[in-house]
């Protein structure tokens, strides 16, 4: 397992077409930099979100997962953003019943306008995700046996 | 000589055999259609009489049951290995069902509560050990595994039929199938199908009246004074899981008046079933205001438990994060 | 009976005794059952958060947590001076919205093995509670004597509507709820626009020719127009216009006579209790001619009659503010839309 | 292993240098070539510039040669490039919507700089691009017809002049107006800066065309009241409300209004200055000029009893029995001139606005000003005879401030100014103006300004903090005081004033989210609709076919509403010109054997694209309503809701390609 200390995690940030995506374009021109470990997903709309999604990244390996979308009252669509927010709330407490940190599902909007904003957001979420250490869920599972010695440690047979 | 049927009970609760037992007199049909191979829990019989079996020799196998220990997962590839049509079946089989939601927790955690709760009488502190040395020899039981497995997990499986049982007028029809398909009179329908259920979902068996959703506030049936007895389930802030559930059980629960939980499953096309539910209910909350988004889904206590109970061990992430 | 926790602050023992022992029976008569914090302390009133903020923070916030802790989860906080009022809402919305505030206080909180979430409890100011929780048709219900005749300067000073954090005044310039009160009461409340200017606060001690130029100009609107007594919601701006005003007159060479009493003084004797057992006479302006003026004939004035060149005013405040763009039928009550009480 | 079905072209753009200085283009075309080769890649190339015409042939010829089935190009942004490459693919004879455009510029070489790190995210963007492609579909664009009639919703100025810029152009117009009659704030004006010239000179002729003009249906005292359909074929229903009045008998003659004995106060019109009857035309040169019946100040209606108006009707054209009436008809585009609402000032009780009688909004102030107003012209404080002497102006009441609206709201200054300039002509008082910044930017307005100051206005630099009638000298006596800390000589003053005008800001309409909700359009924060692009398209919003004009955009004066109300026109009549529009392919639909009818989506399109059907207990989306947002195929519980473009099958591929391993 990687040590903690190098330990680069992947972020998987999905975005909106109308906003955050711009937002991500306009970093690029002003040049401003973050890390590379996010890798984005355009979407419609951050209400085209489906859980699934983000149940899905992590699932792949992703160690976190980032929502972007218009600010509350600006979403392209209305009030989509608004279902995004929704969702997002919900699928946390989920997340978090499934053992996966708060931390690691981040909600966060930018305007088009927010270049800046969207790099500090991404650089926040790398940070604290890094902090978190990885999550290897594509790793773990089948291999894991167990002996019926409580005391026993996990024995994982690669 | 009559084609052979087998069953199986794996990691289960023993209801699909009597579901099929509440086929009446189909399983008279069975009978007569079928030389009964290997029914652990109907007949007795030896896996070392499955073994001596030639391959593919038995028709039809309905395995019901997860693959919770070893023993599971052996019986499972031998069966796979000696049958034509392997099904999973039960809602155990094809996506773990309750023995599933066991994936919440580490398995030595599953082993500690069995063996070492208050209500146990355990003064000794014994736990099972995986093998045993007596004088005669070291004897074994069963390991279990870190995580409930689905069948299709482990083997490669023909036909999925889901239900916590599948429901028994449902059984006779894949029967009749099988041996209008024996007979020559029918066709199978294409691998990996689920069979004995509907298109879509338990809404589309449900009666109850149904207008645009907002929910205000989730609760539960019991806190509340009187359902109206002809309006969804879920306008009324129960929250019933049935809008993604398979159809196929005549939408039992929400008619009697109880929240559909989702026994059948995911409806077609449908990859996670609890992101569905999680997706929907969040949707039609009722408030764009984070702290009372906060407080309506307040009424969801347990959102795990809620969005897959029956699905856990089949979903996109298995199970919680100690136990994959 | 509405119970709620009764923070009484230092005041209410020394230069506000006349408050608190008014406000005792009142609350009393209006069915407002007061449980005092137990082991409460000091609010920090308004100079340790100038000094050092951090235990000042605390201090406040064991108040808060001494409240929650014995508050059964069904309790508000009600607090008579303004100072205290202002400083628990101040604390409790630092904490639930400035970051690390929250921390800071429930670490230095858990020494004493105490803790508090923010926005746990409701935190009120007397006034708003009596106007908004038990309102102003039950405090007409219990009014036996009207304070008809009574020209009173309501004066609301500045702590209790700023900075409004429970967002609890219809206003934090021109607060109206004492009015409403007084006129509930049947007193004829004057249109008095220095109601939340300063009182001088500590400046009788630290420059006391500021404070007496303040007072002077509060007393001195009020004789200006015909006040017979001005009405305090706060321990300070009673003690300061009432304490001070004699040594106002001698370096001003004024001649003022205002006297000035506590809401719940003039509420009780609008409900008929005797003025001894609500702590009159304690006040050094004696407040003894004015309300001698309680029933007197108060003269009809003369309907003028209506300019025919006079433009129309635009809708009163009233106790309500307009829409904006509607015909003026719209009122929004100025409680729409306020956080009542801290839970939801 | 299965063949792949699709035959795929994977070119990497270096963008000059752009991309090729951090990304090593050569390496991950070659790592595509490789390791992406079952999943269809049969060709990956880089390139010096892709879109250059050589770059786009280079696409053109592998289709052709090759039979490429789909081309992935890594490159810049899809919101630059995503049309180029499509459109070279269309010329190539393979679908456009069979070609992703991923960037690795805005995403990677721009924003990242170490070497090996933005290579392998590269890798991983084009195996992301790989993936997805494989689901793609061919879509068709689709084509609406657009209906040449056009709804205008308000006749202010705004709304005014984009009508008869259409009507002029021959297109029908429908002109919607809430009041009894268009012209809106403009009409309410005495002069307009900075030339001065009388409003109603200039506002009165386009009024009367508009009245006259055989191709506008003109619909006041009417609202809006549902808009169905998208660009192009918009069903629109008004409520026209009941005048009372019966338009084709009346002749205008105001024989109804001179007799009706009921006095009620103006709010609107005359700002609460003035009174008007309970049947009235708000002004005299009101348009139309029937007038309209207040039932809630009526006596007939109230006391069943007067029914003047009636008796008194040379032509019978009064009719107590008239109901509201719903108009239904169709329109292609929509113009919103809603306008705004002023300011409450009575919101800063600091100011005493509502509670000191000589305490004066800037609308009062207006009417006071006009001939036909109050007070026929004449300055005078509230009691309606007393000329002041002293007369104080504030300006940014309720604007540039936090606690009410942190916006400026471009015309106060202006305002206060023309203000200035009125009460020194008029009563030769100390004019007193108490500003944060003055800003006079457009044609002319800085010289008026100068203007102004030469004329002796005094002008206070300081947001003021009181208007009191607590006087602490003499000279306050009776006098309204106004606090202010003099910026520029950096001392509290007290300046005794007998007037006060607040210049009070501009706010949106008080009912704008729900109009905009009717419309299908958004509201910023501050609750002004945006535009399309705050500068490329400050007309267009993001909702087709629905335009805005005027101060409904944002607070703007009057030529600058004018010129809004005449570019939406253009924007409306070049979408008429053209007779249809295409529109992109990325639209959700339903499986109808898949929809139990639980309606868990149908209220969450804001478009009302989802139709729920009673007999068949199913839900349907409408194709031309989707805007393709995805909301509900996200929300299907039992996944009946599909979508193109960003289907469930392209974006899990997607997730898949880029957590792919690329280190090996």
């Amino acid at each position: 397992m990687t040590e903690k200390s190098n330990f680069e995690p992947t972020i998987i940030g999905f975005t909106c077409n109308w906003c955050s995506y711009r937002a991500a374009d306009l970093a690029g021109i002003a040049r401003i930099q973050y890390p590379a470990n996010i890798r984005l997903v355009r979407l419609m709309c951050s209400g085209r979100l489906d859980p699934t999604f983000v149940l899905k990244a992590f699932a792949e390996g992703a160690d976190g997962v980032m929502i972007t979308g218009c600010h509350p009252g600006e979403c392209h669509y209305l009030e989509q953003n608004y279902k995004a927010l929704r969702r997002y709330l919900l699928l946390r407490r989920t997340l978090v019943a499934m053992g996966i940190e708060a931390e690691r599902l981040h909600l966060a909007w930018a305007s088009a306008a927010e270049g800046i904003q969207l790099a500090r957001e991404i650089t926040e979420m790398v940070e604290r995700v890094r902090v978190l250490g990885p999550l290897n869920w594509h790793l773990n599972g089948d291999q894991v046996q167990i002996t019926h010695d409580a005391t026993a440690e996990l024995e994982v047979v690669a | 000589m009559k084609p052979k049927f087998a069953m199986y009970w794996a990691s289960s609760c023993g209801g699909c055999e009597i579901a099929v037992l509440n086929t009446h007199e189909k399983i008279l049909d069975v009978d007569a259609n079928f030389d009964v191979a290997f029914w652990p829990v109907a007949m007795d019989a030896k896996y070392k009489d499955v073994e001596a079996m030639e391959d593919k020799s038995i028709l039809l196998t309905l395995f019901n049951g997860g693959i919770r220990n070893d023993e599971n997962e052996e019986i499972a590839n031998l069966l796979r290995q000696k049958s034509q049509i392997l099904v999973a079946f039960g809602s155990c089989a094809t996506e773990g069902c309750i023995p599933g939601m066991a994936n919440f927790s580490p398995s030595h955690e599953i082993v500690e509560t069995a063996f070492h709760t208050l209500s146990t009488e355990n003064p000794n502190s014994i736990y099972p050990q995986t093998s045993y040395k007596m004088p005669e020899g070291t004897i074994y039981i069963p390991t279990i595994n870190s995580r409930v497995k689905t069948l299709v997990d482990v083997v490669p499986v023909d036909y999925f039929m889901p239900g916590c049982p599948p429901e028994s007028h449902q059984i006779s029809a894949v029967l009749d199938l099988v041996i209008a398909v024996v007979k020559g009179e029918a066709e199978l329908p294409p691998k990996g199908a689920v069979i004995g259920v509907g298109n879509s979902t338990v809404c589309d068996e449900c009666d109850r009246e149904r207008d645009v959703k907002k929910i205000r506030e989730f609760t539960r049936a019991h806190l509340v004074g009187a359902l109206d007895p002809n309006l969804c389930l879920l306008e009324q802030g129960i929250p019933c899981n049935g809008s993604a559930t398979r159809s196929g059980c005549d939408a039992r629960c929400p008619t009697a008046g109880a929240q559909c939980i989702g026994c059948y499953g995911p409806a077609p096309g449908v990859i996670d079933y609890g992101a569905r539910l999680i997706s929907s209910f969040a949707s039609v909350v009722d408030s764009n205001d984070p702290d009372e988004i906060e407080r309506i889904l307040d009424g969801i206590p347990d959102p795990a438990g809620q969005f897959y109970r029956f699905s856990l061990a089949g979903s996109l992430l298995k199970g919680a994060r100690e136990a994959v | 009976m509405s119970k709620y926790l009764y923070y009484p602050g230092c005041s209410m023992e020394g230069s506000g005794k006349a408050y608190h022992n008014s406000l005792m029976p009142v609350c009393e008569k209006i069915g407002l059952e007061l449980q005092e914090i137990d082991d409460w302390n000091c609010c920090g009133a308004t100079e340790y958060l100038g000094i050092n903020k951090i235990p000042a923070y605390a201090l406040i916030g064991r108040n808060l947590a001494l409240a929650e802790a014995q508050s059964n989860g069904a309790q508000d906080i009600v607090a008579p001076c303004s100072a205290c009022y202002l400083n628990l809402t101040k604390i409790d919305s630092y904490m639930a919205k400035k970051n690390g505030v929250d921390e800071l206080i429930n670490d230095a909180l858990s020494a004493g093995g105490l803790s508090y979430e923010p926005g746990q409890l409701g935190i009120h100011h007397l006034l708003d509670l009596i106007v908004y929780e038990i309102g102003l048709d039950t405090v007409k219900e219990k009014v036996v004597r009207p304070l008809t005749g009574l020209r009173v300067a309501p004066y609301i000073g500045c702590m209790a509507p700023r900075y409004d954090y429970a967002k609890r005044w219809s206003d934090s310039e021109h607060p109206l709820e004492l009015d409403w009160l007084l006129g509930a009461l049947g007193a004829e409340v004057v249109d008095y626009p220095l109601k939340t200017h300063c009182c001088g606060g500590h400046m009788p001690q630290i420059g006391p020719d500021t404070a007496y130029e303040l007072i002077h100009r509060l007393v001195d609107y009020a004789e200006e127009v015909k006040t017979d007594i001005m009405v305090a919601v706060c321990p300070m701006c009673q003690m300061n216009i009432d304490a001070y005003q004699n040594e106002t007159n001698q370096h001003l060479g004024t001649k003022h006579k205002m006297p000035i009493v506590f809401f719940t003084q003039l509420m009780g004797l609008a409900f008929g209790m005797r003025e001894r057992d609500l702590g009159f006479g304690s006040e050094l302006v004696s407040a003894k001619e004015a309300i001698q003026k309680i029933g007197s004939e108060v003269p009809k004035k003369k309907r003028k009659k209506k300019d025919k060149f006079a433009l129309p005013m635009p809708h009163p405040l009233g106790n309500g503010i307009l829409k904006n763009g509607t015909n003026g039928k719209e009122l929004i009550l100025p409680t729409e839309g306020r956080a009542r009480g801290g839970r939801a | 292993m299965n063949t792949p079905k699709e035959r795929i072209g994977v070119y990497i753009c270096h963008c000059g240098t752009n991309i090729s200085a951090v990304v090593d283009v050569e390496d991950v075309a070659q790592w595509a070539a490789n390791k992406l080769e079952h999943k269809g890649v049969v060709i990956a190339r880089d390139h010096k510039f892709m879109c250059s015409s050589l770059g786009q042939e280079l696409v053109e010829n592998d289709i052709k040669e090759l039979g490429l089935t789909r081309v992935v190009v890594a490159a810049c942004s899809p919101h630059l490039h995503e049309k180029t490459f499509r459109t070279a693919c269309e010329r190539a004879g393979l679908n456009p919507y069979l070609c992703e455009l991923v960037s690795i510029r805005e995403q990677v070489s721009w924003v990242h700089s170490d070497k090996v790190v933005a290579t392998q995210k590269s890798k991983a963007i084009v195996s992301s691009g790989v993936e997805r492609l494989i689901y793609h579909e061919a879509l068709e664009q689709l084509s609406v017809p657009i209906n040449p009639a056009t709804l205008v919703v308000g006749g202010g100025i705004a709304g005014i002049q984009a009508t008869l810029e259409l009507a002029d152009a021959g297109s029908p117009v429908y002109l919607v107006e809430r009041e009894p009659s268009i012209g809106g704030h403009m009409a309410q004006f005495d002069k307009t800066f900075p030339t001065l010239d009388c409003s109603a000179c200039i506002l009165t002729p386009k009024m009367v065309d508009v009245g006259i003009h055989p191709n506008i249906t003109l619909l006041t005292w009417a609202e809006v009241e549902q808009v169905n359909g998208y660009v192009g074929n918009f069903d629109v229903t008004v409520r026209q409300k009941a005048r009372k009045v019966i338009t084709d008998l009346c002749t205008g003659c105001g024989i109804c209004i001179e007799k009706c004995p009921k006095n009620v106060l103006d709010d609107i019109y005359e700002v609460g200055m003035n009174y008007r009857k309970a049947v009235y035309t708000p002004f005299p040169q009101a348009v139309p000029n029937y007038p309209v019946m207040d039932l809630d100040n009526c006596i007939y209606f109230d006391t069943g009893k007067c029914k003047a108006c009636e008796k008194f009707c040379p032509t019978n054209a009064i009719d107590f029995e008239q109901e509201d009436e719903m108009l239904k008809f169709q329109v292609g585009n929509i113009i919103l001139a809603t306008g705004f609402d002023l300011f409450d000032a009575r919101k800063m009780s600091n100011y005493g606005y509502g509670r000191l009688e000589n305490v004066f909004n800037s609308l009062e102030f207006e009417r006071m000003c006009n001939a036909s107003g109050p007070t026929e012209g004449e300055i005078v404080l509230r009691d309606g005879v007393t000329t002041p002497k002293a007369v104080g102006i504030i300006h940014c009441v309720g604007s540039r401030d936090k606690s009410h609206n942190a916006y400026c709201s471009s015309i106060c200054c202006m305002q206060s100014l023309k203000f200035a300039h009125l009460v020194e002509e008029r009563t030769g008082a100390h004019v007193y103006n108490f500003y944060i910044d003055i800003r006079t930017p457009g044609k002319g307005y800085d010289e008026f300004y100068n203007r102004i100051v030469e004329e002796g206005t005094h002008f206070v630099r300081g947001k003021v903090a009181e208007v009191t009638n607590a006087a602490r000298q003499p000279d306050e006596k009776k006098k309204l005081i106004i606090q202010v800390e003099d910026t520029l000589i950096g001392k509290q003053r007290r300046i005794p004033v007998d007037m006060v005008i607040l210049s009070a800001g501009l706010e949106p309409r008080h009912d704008a989210k729900e109009v905009a909700k009717l419309f299908g359009i958004s509201c910023s924060a501050d609750g002004w609709y945006i535009e399309k692009h705050p500068k490329l398209d400050p007309v267009a919003t993001m909702t087709d076919g629905v335009y805005i004009a005027g101060c409904v955009q944002g607070p703007k004066d009057i030529p600058a509403s004018i010129a809004q109300g005449a570019a939406a026109a253009a924007r409306v009549q070049g979408k008429i010109q053209q007779g249809e529009m295409l529109m992109e392919p990325i639209r959700a639909s339903i499986i109808e054997e898949q929809c139990s009818g639980c309606r868990i989506c149908n209220d969450l399109c804001p478009y009302n694209a989802i139709l729920y059907h009673d007999a068949t207990m199913t839900s349907e989306i409408n194709a031309a309503l989707c805007q393709g947002c995805g909301t509900c195929i996200a929300a299907c519980p039992a996944g009946a809701v599909i979508g193109t473009s960003y289907s469930n099958e392209q974006v899990l591929a997607q997730i898949e390609g880029l957590l792919m391993d690329v280190s090996v």
